[in-house]
Formats: C-alpha cells, structure tokens, sequence
C-alpha cells in the first residue's frame, strides 16, 4: 500500500490468524473507506448528466461503468502488502484496486471523465487505466488482464529483484482459458505472482454455481501445483492470505492463488436493473465496510472521531480528483488519431 | 404476380424485437434451434438479443454459458455437426480473439476439410459497434475481419425488416452465418438512437436472401455504400442534401460474404461516383474491397478517386469527441458526399 | 470397437482390475496390431518418394506426418467400448483412433493421399479426417478438438440417447485454454464425453516436465469435479479406466479424464532427428505390442498361428487400402474452390 | 555520399541465417533481447528461426514455452511493458485464432489506451504460407488479418538481407511489430527452394526501415505488387517474359503497416497496369488495399483493370494439385500480367 492509498504507512507484519496491529488495522479501514467513498462519487457523477431517461453515451462519465462497491477487503488486504514497485493488474472492475494501489486520484478521474490530464489521456478509460507509475494496469477482456502480468513478473524477476505481480480477476473469468494457461505457466516457471480470484457470486447474471461444477476455485491451485486458499470478504482474512503468498512470490517460491468470497453490492454495471438476482435481501447488513468498522470500534482502533476523519479525508481527497478532472481540458477531436505508434526506437 | 396475393401485415418494431421474432418462430417451427451464450437467458441479451425468450422457450433451448467463449462455440459447431441448428452469441465482436479459431479453423473450415461431408448450420451472433464511449476493447466492428477468412457467411442487417429476415435466413442456412448486429441499430432504449431503428416489419414468416445488397434510396449523383448503422447516418445526409440538388444513392450491402458485387458496380456504372462508408478500421478491410469490387470489372466507372470514409486505423478512443471524430459520423460522410460532386 | 476395426465382436464385461475374457484380449491386440500395420504402412509410403533429398511436399503423401507407433493402447482401451455411434475426436496424430474407432480404412487413406475418393475428397488432408458414418473428426490446431466434442456429446443428451463423445489430446495440449474451457463447461453440463489425454512425454521437442509443474493431469480433475485417472501404457489398464469412463458417460453422470502414459516411438513428425530426445534408448523394449503378445502368449490367448493371422489380417487389410489409394483419381484443379459452401437450406 | 564509404561486406546466406543472425547481433547488443516459444530452444525452431541461439545464449534467454500461446504472448507483452524486448514466436500464422485477443487487444492497443504512457516494444514471429500439403489449418498467411487492426507494424520479408534488416528493425522499434516470415522463402533443406531464398546478406549491423517497398526489379509495361514469397515468383515470371517484350516492375511491399503508397502509386503511375499477388485471402485483404491506394489517389492512373491474384476466398486444400491451383504461383501470375497487357 501506498502513501497515496493511505496516509498510514503499515508495517509489515503478523502470523498466521493472528490479528494485525492497529496501524494496520486503521490503514485497511481507510483504504476500504477511500475506495468506497470514490465510487460514490463516481456513481454519483455517472448518473448526473444520462437522463431524460438513460443514455448510456452521454454526460460527464459515459460508456459502461462497473462499480466495486463491497469489494473493497480485497483491494484492501491485497495491496497492503505492495509497494508501487509492484504491479497490479485489474479487470473491467478496477477502481477499488487502483485506489488501494495507489494510482493518483487525480489522473485516473480524469481518465474516466476523458480528459486530456487523464492517465491514457482520455484515450483509454474507465476499463483501460494504465499507469506506469505504480505498474497498475487493466483490462476488459475477461481473463485477459492475467497473461501481461506473467511478463511483469518474469521482468522482476530476471532482473533479480523482489518485486511481484498481482492478478486479479472475477470468478466467472476463472473459467476462461487464459486462466488456465497463466497459472500452468508462472507455476512451472515460479513467477512471482499473486492469483487473487474475486469471487462476487456473480458473472453479469449468471451465478457462479451455474458456470463451473466446483465449490471454490481455490481448489484450482492444486492443478498447478501451487497454494490455493479461499476467504471470506474479511479485510483481515484476505490481509493474511495475502502475507503469505506475497511472501512466497518474493521469496521466489512462485504464485499462489488466492479467491476471496466477495459482494457486488450494485448492479454489474449502472443501469443494470438486477431483475436476475435472488441475494439482494441482506446487501446492507453484508456490506464489509460498517462490519469492520464495528470489530475495529469494539477493538478500540476506531471511535467517533476517527472514523469521522476517515470519510472526511477519502471525501476531501475524492472531491478534490472529480474537481481535478472536471475543470481538465477535454482531448482536441484533431488529435484523435495520435498515439497509435510512437516515434521511437532503441538508438 | 397473381392477382390474389395480399401485401404481407406489417407493425412497427425495433431492430432487436424483429430479430428475437425471427428467432422465436425457427424455434416454434423447428425443435433443433436452440440459442447459447451469456446473459442471453434471464438477462435477455445485453443488447437485448433474446428478450423473452428464456420465459418462453425455457432454459433448455435459451442457455446461459459459462464465460468460455472457445467452449461454448465449440459446442455448437459440434452440435450442428450432429444435425442441431444451434445459434450462439459472442456478446460483442471485440471478444473474437478469445475464440476466433473455433471460428475460423473449425466452424468455417470443417465442411471444406470435409470435401462438403460435414455440414455446419449454425448461427454466430455478436454485437457491435461504438459511438457511446465503450473504449477500445468494446466499440469494434471487425466485420472486414471475419469477412476475410473464407467459409462463413457474414451478415450485417441495418434495418428492423432485415434483421428478421436475415436471421430467418441464416438459421436455415446449412452454413455457418456470423450475424453481426450493430448496437446503434438495435433501438435499444438505453442509447441514442437514429429514427430508423424501428421500422415496419413483415408478420409471420419473413425471408431475406443472404448476398443480396438493398437499394435503400434511390439517386442519380453519388453511390454511397456502406452498411449497419452507417446506413441511417448515410440516409440522412442523403436526405439533408436532396434540397441542395444533391441525388444520392445508398447501398445496404447487408451481406459480406457472399458480397453483392453486382449492386455496387451497377450503381456506380449509373452515377460514376462513389463513397464507401464503413465503421470498421479503413485498411485492409471492407471500403477497399468495395473499391476494388468496381475496379475489378473497370476502373473507368470511377469519374472522381473514390472517397473511403472508416475509422482510421486507430483503436477507439474512450473521450467522446475523440470516439466521434473517427467514427464515420454525417459529418464526414457529408463531406465525402459534397468532396465527390465537387461541391 | 466396430468390426471395421476387428473381426470379433467384443462383449462389454468385467469389473475394476478384473482381466477381461479371452475374446477381448484378442480383439484388443488385433486392433493394435492393425493400427501398427497401418502406421508402417503410411510410414513407408510417405518416405518413398521424398527424395533426392527430403522434400517435405513431394511424393503419394505429402506434408505433415504425425505417426502414432506406441501409442496404440490408448486407441484400442478406449474405442473397444465404443459403437461408430459414438463420436471420437482425435488431433494431428489421429490414425491408431481412426483405425479403432473402425473408420473406413481406404476411404481414410485415400485422403491421406489426397484422392478424390477420400475421405474429405482430398480436401483435408492427415490431419483433417472427418467420418459421418463413425462420428470421426480431428483437429490440427491443439486442444481445439475438444470443444465440438461438446458439441456432439450435447446433442447425444439432448437426444436422450446414451451415445457418447470421446475427446483425445496429447499431454501438451492440456496446458492450452480450450482444455480448461472444455473439461469445465462438460462437467457443470454433465456432458457425456471421455476425455483421454495422451501423455507421450513430449510436445514436439519440449518434454512435460518443462511445460506443467505437476506430475499427472489426471489431478486437473479435481478443478471440474469430475473423476481422474492415470494408467501407463498398457492396453488393459487402459481398457479398464475407459470402462468406467464410458459407463458413466452413458449414465448420464458426466464427464471423465483419463490420462495415459504413453509412448512415442518414431520422432514428432516425419523429418524429426530427435536430437533432442533423452529418452530413446529403451523405446523398442517399451513397445507395448510385443509386451502385450507375451502376455496373451502366456495367458494362452495368443499362440504363434494367432499371431501369424493378426499381422496378415491387417497386413491385407492395410494393402488394400493402400491400393485403393493409390490407384483413386487425382482430384480435379477445376474443382479447387468447391465445397466451400454448401448450397443446402432448411426448407 | 563520401569519398571513403566502402561497400557493406556480405556473404550469402538463407533467409533463416539472416534472420538469426539479426536477433543474435541484437542480443549481444541488448541484454533485455529474449526469444520466447514452442520449440525454440532443443528443436532450433520448425521452421529455423532460432538455429544455434541456445547454444550461444543459453535457456534462459532462447525459452520454450508449454503450448500456451495465450499466456506467452502476454508474458511478452508484459516483459515489455517492463523494459525488455521480448521476441515472441507463434509456430504458424494458423494459431493466431488462440490467441488473437492478447495480440490485437493488448499487444497493439495499450501504447494507444494509455495515451502514449506506456510502450510495448516487442516482436511477434510467425511462420505462414502453404504449397507443402499442410492442409486448411497450416498453411494460411492471414497477414490481411494481422495489417487490418490497428497498433501493430507488420513486416513480411522475401530476401535473407530484408529478413535480416526488417528483424534487426523489427527489434529496435519502440512498437510492438509483427514479423511473418514465409516458410518458402527460409531456404529450408526439406522444402522446395527458389534460388532467392540464398542470397548475398550485409555482415555486422543492418537495418532496413519499416514501412518502406523495394523495387526488387524496375520495369515499364506493368506493376506488380507483392511480398514475401510471391516476390520471387513475379521475379521469376518478369524474367521469363523479358525476352517477349514485357518489361515487368516488382514492388516488393516488406511492411503493410505502415504501407508504402507512395511506393504503389509511383510505379502504377509510370506503367499504368497492376497486378496484386498475394498468397493471403482474395477479399477484404491486401489486394484490395494496393488497388485503393491507387484510386485513393487518382482511378485514372489505371490504364486497365487491376488483376488481383490470391487465394480465392477458399481454406488451402490438402492434395497438391488443389492447393497449387489456389496458390498464387508462376502461372497464374503470368496470365494476369498478360490479361494487363493484353497478349
Ligand atoms: C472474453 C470476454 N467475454 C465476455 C465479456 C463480457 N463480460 C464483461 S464482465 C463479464 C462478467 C465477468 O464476471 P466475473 O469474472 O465474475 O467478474 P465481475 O464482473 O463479477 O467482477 C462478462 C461476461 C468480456 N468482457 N470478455
Ligand atoms: C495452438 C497450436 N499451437 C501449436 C501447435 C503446433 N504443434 C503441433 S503438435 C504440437 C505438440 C503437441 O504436443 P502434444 O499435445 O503432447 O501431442 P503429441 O504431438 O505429443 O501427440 C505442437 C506444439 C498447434 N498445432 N496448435
Ligand atoms: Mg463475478
Ligand atoms: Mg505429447
């Protein structure tokens, strides 16, 4: 985790089940509450501007949008344990992976409002935020987003240093070939890479159990023969999950896999009327944000005051990447077809 | 014509409520239709592809795959082998890489391997086209693609009428068809759309020959051709530049492959002009193949160098304004339009 | 096994383990038998006339020539539990499945030799053989023979017919995406299909051990919830996990794997040196033929007169297809673009 | 030109040496240079693009991978993301289908979506062509396919100094470049050779830009447009009917992407005849972009019509007498060049 993630900088520590300290403890809340208090806003900028009616082409924010609301412990207890060093790639869903890694607020809002200052310029978008940076990426195709991270990762580590790669995708591209193909390769090849599986119960509308005869992907693992391990949508249980398999990708003891059992709290993209779901009764009580801020109250990392703070720093610095992105210039049309190629070539 | 036959009724419908009829009354009139891909079942199509048709039809013959594109195609190629006429959705065109070779090296290639032994009916549906800010990997028309590599019909209806007919007649095709519907023409009431995507359409059984292009309005000055959704931009411009006294032609072409190469050259013989429009990337696709269509038989039709307005080769940018300055849109058409007469 | 295949009908009996009666010991060593003969055979002719030189395009057969020698326990195991209403799909080395599986053998070599009198009409080509009358086909391009196996298992079911789809790839196959996709998608379905991978050690010149970190693919059942099995090369292990495979297929119970640790006796391809190769010092005493004849010598299934018949049997056999390989027309230049589309319609 | 420039040393060697020898100079010079691939190592590569290079560079730089295109490709495209400059290979142009999705919608597209921020400078290798009998699915060139979408330069050399130098460039290039080589122009020992496929290659570093057409032969009755094979199959039917009177021009194309119109239009505008010849699909592919980027110019410079010479929209066939009817080979070039001519 970054400093632009989280103000708290998180040692690095704990065992197995053991409970993380308050530093940590408070980072993980913050982050969640960042991620979350982004897609807010982005939601909330998205919807502005579409009506009469819904038009999905128009306003600040157009195009398709998926929002992550209820994924956050994985951002959150993945990217705990990175440093910008490290890569990060996501899917059509990366927001909260992005917040949680440290992507600058700044440029990747502008991005998603298509603007000139925005990460690609403009030119990519909501599902395509590439920012060399922090070595973040994503991308829309289903599974599609695993096999450049093999790349980065044989990069760090022909280069012979610690740093790895994570690898996130939904559970409904679990059952995608590039799946396959990526975890048979980094196993064999013991790539430093982290596997982490969102599994949110649902692709678009169709239910996990309805695309795939297992229980867990993590059972998956064991065709490679790497660690698998699933979780709940605990911030800690995926923290610790992670530990370990960060631990084992920097050792060079190569990938595990990780699936967190998570929520998609809204639709699978906004303007999605949900019509299919059955699980939609208790969202709010499953929502993981409020559930950890109750464990963290009771355990004394937070109170009143501190949680108060932690929304008004994520609203501050929200508000202020909308503003940013907002009053940024929108790409001049006589430029559209720049940035196919570029000029240069190793002298 | 015999003096009893009756004007077949017609009502007004969308683009994607006159294909899911065409589909509806194949599966009522022949058992072995089924329909697969995601989200086609409950969700009813992202695109809305298959509305109502899992209440109707349930989920034995509207099936919800798994995100396994190279599977699932596979499937139905397999089941067709097996004399079942199954249609399969690819939920956009831009997904094609995931699985192009079950297209290409299989459902295309298997009833030529097998010296005509081996029949492959099926129908591959994919959504296309941008214009709302999908990005890169969501806005393609690859049309010219799947048009290149021999062994499948390709498809591409403009109009609510075709789009019933087109489906009908490529789910009684005993070849693979890829039926590409552009989501700009689908009347989708969630994107902005052109007036022409709901039109009069045919009750009951409706037909429409697959390879033969449609004169969609008549002029004497310019040909444009073109298809899917730039079909309404280009009726439009036509429309708008009528008072101005200029009289163009527009082409459907409706169909790649077979490509109606009759129709275009007998429309530019007439007016000696031509704009190609095309939403696909400009080189190595459809606009030159078109081009060469009339230079095949004489280059000497062409009065003026013939105008090729498509996305140029550059992936679709997310910001609108950038999306739409590549995109074949009335502006540039009309400028093509206006280049050609010299006006 | 059909009686293209063999000249007995074998009964469908015993249980796990259990040796089978006399009759299928014979069967399966003259399917074999025939196989080898019919290898030796291609093998030949296609080598005749190559030269001066080696010329992969000249000669009665030319281009690519991928020979099965060794591997034919896997064919004869597994298609002695078939009828040719069954479907099998085999690869780029697909002759032993052919042979067992009891497509017609002049049709089979007639394309082989591109002879209009083929199979495809000499369109196809060795890796392109495709029976309607066995429900034969193959695939050049790997692990993609598996998906349109779904394909036929899923009207099979939809039938409600107890016919089944057999399913082969070689072991290098499985680390390739379609594999995933297939074994996933026919386990959520219960697909009636066998899928056999054939684990000869290497994929061309690259041995399994470099491409997949774990030791069996039968373990990779484990990730669909389906049953796996691995067998070494012997015809009656085969035989035996192929009978489970296929019954439960037929039940209704869905899909199996079944790997074999098979043998590649003569190089990738013709034209193959082998440098590469580590491993062929002991091939001839592996050869699962001669070990198979000892054993039926000694079980007193196989005397030296049944032997004789067995490799006159399909030695003639063999010949005659050859011959009417060789004598069919040449297809006609005019006739090149033909059969692209067929000009059938539902009416 | 200065007075103490001495010719470039050269030695004669196949296309395949020359090939090699650029990626080895290239990685002597570059440690970040790695080949990646099915077969590459032990085996020297099928069609022997990587002859020697484990030997002199050792696994960890010459890599076979498990048949998992998919997931190689993207390695590549990551390691070059990261700084490296991987040298990917894909064993036939056929496999593309398995892994399309990394090339066009990754590799090609994220310098683009990034808006210039992030480059991913590697090169794809592909072996393509037919004319041995290997059948639908192992002798395509589906160069059309890879030059249609945007993001990716693609080269296609016929001569061992243009592998050389295309390779050398091809590596260079801060953008992702697609490299086919044809196996008929490698010189391979096991398959039939033209002459050309052994020629005089420049020692030490060579670099021949991308983007740029050779005149391989100049000539002033008609143009033929080609690449790679082809290219030595026009030479041969140029020389063939020199002694007759016809004096053939040979545009050598090297690159698609980007494509040398000027190239095109300047010798059509001398000899005011075309011939296309191209081993890929007939339609909506290369041929018809050479013709458009006459008439994109000026239809007129078309004395006759164009003759397109490719393979007629049909998957290779297997039995040689099929296959060399559909293959773009000396006799049917000569009959199109005599068709332009008129005799
Ligand atoms: C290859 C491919 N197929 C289909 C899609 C369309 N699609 C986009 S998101 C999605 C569902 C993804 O489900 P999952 O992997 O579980 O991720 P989630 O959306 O739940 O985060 C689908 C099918 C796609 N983008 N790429
Ligand atoms: C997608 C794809 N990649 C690569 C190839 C080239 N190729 C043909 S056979 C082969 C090796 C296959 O190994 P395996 O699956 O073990 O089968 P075997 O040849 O050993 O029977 C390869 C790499 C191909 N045909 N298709
Ligand atoms: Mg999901
Ligand atoms: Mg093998």
């Amino acid at each position: 985790m970054t400093t632009e993630a989280a103000s708290t900088s998180i040692p690095q520590q704990s065992r197995r089940g053991e409970v993380p300290e308050a530093a940590v403890r408070l980072g993980l809340y913050r982050t969640m509450v960042l991620s979350r208090t982004y897609e807010e806003a982005i939601l909330r900028e998205y919807h502005a501007d579409k009506g009469p009616g819904f038009d999905i082409g128009k306003g600040l924010v157009p195009g398709e949008m998926h929002l992550s609301a209820g994924q956050e412990p994985v951002a959150a207890g993945v990217c705990a344990h990175l440093t910008t060093d490290d890569a990060v790639t996501a899917t059509h869903r990366p927001h909260h992976l992005a917040v949680a890694h440290g992507v600058d607020l700044r440029k990747m809002t502008a991005e998603i409002f298509g603007r000139e200052t925005g990460l690609g310029r403009g030119r990519g978008g909501h599902m395509h935020l590439f920012d060399p940076a922090t070595h973040f990426s994503c991308s829309g195709i289903i599974a599609e987003g695993y096999p450049p991270a093999l790349g980065q990762a044989f990069a760090f580590q022909r280069r012979g240093t610690d740093r790895i790669a994570v690898a996130v995708t939904g559970e409904g591209a679990a059952n995608q070939g590039a799946f396959h193909e990526s975890l048979n390769l980094a196993a064999r090849w013991s790539l430093p890479v982290v596997f982490v599986v969102e599994d949110n119960d649902w692709g678009i509308s169709v239910p996990r159990d309805a695309a795939t005869a297992i229980g867990s992907n993590a059972d998956r693992a064991a065709a490679y023969g790497i660690p698998g391990e699933r979780v709940e949508n605990d911030v800690e249980a995926v923290y610790d999950a992670a530990r370990r398999a960060v631990a084992r990708a920097r050792a060079g003891d190569g990938p595990s896999l990780i699936e967190v059992h998570t929520l998609r709290m809204w639709g699978h993209f906004e303007g999605d009327a949900q019509g299919y779901r059955t699980d939609l009764a208790d969202v709010a009580e499953r929502d993981p944000i409020p559930r950890y801020e109750e464990v963290l109250r009771k355990a004394g990392v937070l109170d009143d005051e501190k949680v108060a703070q932690a929304k008004a720093d994520a609203s501050r610095r929200v508000e202020d990447a909308v503003e940013f992105a907002r009053s940024s210039a929108i790409p001049d049309p006589a430029d559209a077809t720049a940035y196919v190629f570029t000029e240069g070539a190793l002298r | 014509m015999t003096i009893t036959e009756a004007p077949q009724a017609t009502r007004r419908l969308t683009t994607s409520k006159a294909m899911v009829e065409a589909i509806a009354q194949e599966m009522e009139r022949d058992p072995s239709v089924f329909y697969l891909g995601e989200d086609v079942g409950a969700y009813g199509g992202i695109f809305s592809s298959t509305t109502g048709l899992l209440e109707r039809f349930g989920p034995q013959r509207i099936i919800d795959t798994p995100i396994s594109e190279t599977a699932f195609i596979g499937l139905g190629i397999g089941a067709a082998v097996e004399g079942m006429r199954p249609i399969v959705e690819v939920m956009f065109t831009d997904f094609m890489g995931v699985c192009l070779d079950q297209i290409y090296n299989h459902m295309a290639k298997i009833h030529f391997e097998s010296g005509g032994n081996v029949k492959v009916p099926m129908v591959l549906t994919m959504a296309a086209g941008g214009g709302y800010s999908d990005g890169a990997q969501h806005s393609q028309c690859l049309w010219g693609t799947f048009a290149h590599l021999p062994g499948m019909k390709v498809v591409v209806p403009s109009t609510p009428a075709d789009a019933k007919g087109l489906m009908t007649s490529a789910i009684r095709d005993d070849n693979p068809v890829v039926y590409i519907f552009h989501k700009g023409v689908m009347g989708l009431p969630w994107m902005v759309k052109n007036p022409r995507s709901i039109d009069e359409v045919p009750d009951g059984e409706h037909t429409v020959p697959i390879g033969e292009a449609r004169v969609a309005r008549e002029g004497s000055d310019v040909t444009v051709v073109t298809l899917s959704l730039s079909v309404h931009h280009a009726l439009d411009v036509a429309e708008s530049l009528a008072p101005q006294g200029i009289d163009v032609e527009v082409v459907d072409l409706r169909s790649l492959v077979p490509l109606d190469r009759d129709a275009i050259v007998a429309s530019v013989a007439k007016t000696g002009r031509l704009v190609v429009v095309d939403e696909d990337y400009l080189s190595f696709g459809v606009s030159a193949e078109v081009v060469a269509s009339v230079t095949d038989r004489d280059p000497t039709l062409l009065r003026v160098p013939p105008q090729r307005i498509a996305v140029p080769d550059v992936p679709i940018p997310y910001a609108h304004d950038l999306e739409h300055a590549v995109l074949p849109r009335h502006d540039r058409i009309e400028r093509a339009v206006r280049t050609a007469m010299g006006r």
